[in-house]
């Protein structure tokens, strides 16, 4: 396990590595949300969320939260210097128009031509899609973050999704707690692998075909 | 309300005064995302005035006990359009049980179809959910350039209720960081905009810079005792 | 002439009365700019231009200009407490949303179902509609302020225009030089007659019918 | 630019280097509203660098040598999209001698065009001028409950320029009175967009509630040296 960051801190810190300075990210609700505590302090990333928020920063110290100054998901943030407010038809308005250069999102499935099925939770009745579709359509990469199997064991990669589908040919990678995936021109690649799962294990794991790259990288933090 | 407060234009009320503009069966829109933004005594005086069968437009059904979830938990709503109602399992149930119609639309485009109802316009052409089959049944097409696009329809209020930091006698209005959201493009769809105003303040006390709603689209205004429930975070 | 005020500010000051408390008006140039000077200090009207400004006040005292604080028309203006700036699609929002209660502006021709013809100037090439047409076909209210005939002698209030309409039957009121007449359900009926002119002056210079209101007011300010 | 202002985003530029953006036969999109609010030093930047066959769009055409205007009479551009080009009476003659296209469009339609772009729509309805042999020609129409609508499609550009009080480093803007009018939305539906501003300021010198326009929809930064025109009302 490297140097003994826990699973989902070593999928967030993975996840870190796509953004570059300058960038504007969105992040979805859970393991997500770990990703900026991987990044350089001198990185220059201006968070995104929904409802109208560019630029925030980390999470406030208890007891100093802004009932008024909450992310998306509803939790309290704090902001950056060079941050704004704006409606949240801007907010939208920035992803449509191809300015969110990346989201990082949970999902329920991911295909092997980048379909995303990540709005319909199994057994709950449609709670309704968010900002969902707006984010997998239209980001500039969408890269999801997900065990890579279900709590019953089945895989989370599959042929063709049987979930209702969010958004089709959409996701670029996907970071699972085994391995990393880029999807390129609707194929699969499995480009790295977390130490110590082989590619078999992987193999046995996921429910599709792909290809491997020749390079593969090995992840040991 | 301040008493000394001029109210030159008649716009300044009381939630009394607000509430003769609500009455069963109405359409009505409210600011907020997740609760945050939305007016706690406007939404307090639709419970307390038994309002039913309301069609309500807005982001999202809030929590049972945030924002118009409170409403929507009583069963007072018949109809909700909103882009997800995941927050509130009351308003989930009340759904399976057929007592609550819900209308999906994504988020993003729902604010547009809102902004678009204040606008004045009647639809926006957009691509977001063309291929989907959920977003796009009983909606019609267009191609513009070989590409498809969903025509997402206006949307207006009888009424729209909003939650401001700041409010002029004219309804001239500002917000509060995030609290801002759906709140400016409400203000603008509703037939009769509402607005719940934290403070109050002086004509020309607001810089005309930094007015995010003008008053233009504000029809009265409310002073707020506050948030008055608790936040699902806290 | 009765107080002796000029032709123009006569006009302006019986348009004026179009203007109660409350009212968002949109004025256009030329005579529709005296209007302002005709209102009571102590009536709370908020003017509106296209540009993006709500609340404009008088001109600036010479010398005092602000290059950028001008009206639609490109001509510096002041703002009045209340007031605010927007973008011009907001601006335009105002309009088309109803929330503009009154626009008085200047025509070439109207005619008696209140079709408006206000944006082609004869023997020019078509300069474009800038704001014209949403306001002709939004404003809750229109009101024409033009003289009775044009140039050259011949009536603007027609049966028919002979120039590009601007938007149909928009047109609520028309105040000329010699006449106040009302377009109700597409009836033109003269309302009110300046002093000294006489009903049968008015009729020769008009060319369509038109009926007569039975208590029709003499203006003789 | 101050040389001491910090650049962690790398949108502070010299118009030397927002030049390199500009190219024959492209779409530019410019802010202002008869010269006013339009970018003075981009605009004598493109006159110097000799840029021709350029397609334009923004409000108007300015006066001969104010605004835009100052490009369009010297014969810069093939095609206009604008609401009117009364003021600039070399337009109207470039038009009539059949060198310079001209695409008329309601004012305010034309405005949600420009934001329509700028936020990802494909078009807006609207029912300006849908009756309107002129405006209405070529233009699909589309019917909503009983009621015709113009589709006005959504409008960008290979590059915008706009004309703003205060950038902070990162694009963030905010404009001066009456000078915003399209500037936002012009802002927005850049490809690659540039703000001429009088003032750079450091990041976190602009209050977050009062930047209209967001940084995300700004690309480059460049200081300004003030309008160096003589307005028509001098």
């Amino acid at each position: 396990m490297g140097m003994g960051i826990d699973v989902r801190n070593k999928m967030a810190k993975r996840a870190a590595e796509e953004i570059s300075s300058g960038m504007v990210v969105n992040l979805g609700i859970g393991i997500p949300s770990l990703v900026p505590n991987h990044l350089p302090n001198d990185m220059n990333v201006m968070f995104h969320a929904e409802n109208g928020i560019v630029g925030m920063g980390e999470s406030p110290v208890k007891g100093h939260e802004d009932e008024n100054l909450c992310n998306a998901g509803g939790f309290p943030v704090t902001v950056l210097p060079g941050s704004s407010y704006c409606d949240s038809a801007v907010a939208f308005g920035m992803i449509r128009r191809g300015r969110v250069d990346l989201t990082i999102l949970g999902s329920l499935q991911v295909n092997k031509n980048g379909d995303l099925a990540n709005w319909i939770v199994p057994g709950k009745k449609v709670p309704g899609m968010g900002g969902a579709m707006e984010l997998a359509q239209k980001a500039r990469r969408v890269a999801v973050l997900m065990n890579h199997t279900d709590k019953n064991g089945n895989p989370k990669i599959v042929d063709s999704c049987t979930l209702p589908l969010t958004a089709s040919n959409c996701v670029d990678l996907v970071v699972t707690d085994l391995a990393v995936f880029k999807i390129i021109d609707r194929s699969l690649i499995l480009a790295e692998r977390f130490a110590p799962y082989t590619i078999a294990e992987i193999t046995a794991k996921t429910a599709c075909d792909f290809s491997i790259a020749e390079d593969i990288r090995v992840i040991d933090y | 309300m301040n008493s000394k407060m001029d109210n030159p234009f008649g716009k300044i009320a009381t939630l009394k005064q607000a509430m003769e503009h609500f009455h069963d069966g109405m359409t009505l829109m409210f600011g907020g995302f997740g609760g945050v933004g939305s007016p706690p005594c406007l939404i307090d005086g639709i419970l307390e005035k038994n309002i039913k069968n309301l069609v309500l437009i807005g982001n999202d059904t809030g929590f049972p006990e945030i924002g118009i979830g409170k409403v929507i938990s009583r069963g007072r709503a018949k109809k909700v359009i909103a882009s997800h109602i995941g927050s509130n399992p009351v308003a989930g149930e009340l759904m399976t049980q057929g007592k609550l119609e819900v209308e999906f639309s994504p988020q993003g485009t729902l604010t547009e179809r809102i902004r678009a109802g204040g606008m004045g316009l009647g639809a926006i052409l957009t691509d977001v959910g063309v291929d989907h089959e959920f977003v796009s049944k009983d909606k019609r097409k267009m191609n513009l350039n070989g590409k498809d696009y969903l025509v997402e329809t206006g949307l207006t209020a009888d009424v729209s209720i909003v939650y401001a930091k700041k409010a002029d006698p004219y309804g001239n209005l500002v917000f509060d960081k995030s609290a801002r959201n759906t709140n400016p493009l409400v203000a603008m769809a509703g037939n009769f905009t509402i607005a719940e105003a934290e403070e109050i303040v002086p004509l020309g006390s607001l810089d005309p810079e930094e007015i995010v709603t003008p008053g233009v689209f504000v029809d009265m205004v409310i002073p707020s005792e506050g948030v008055n429930w608790k936040w699902a975070w806290e």
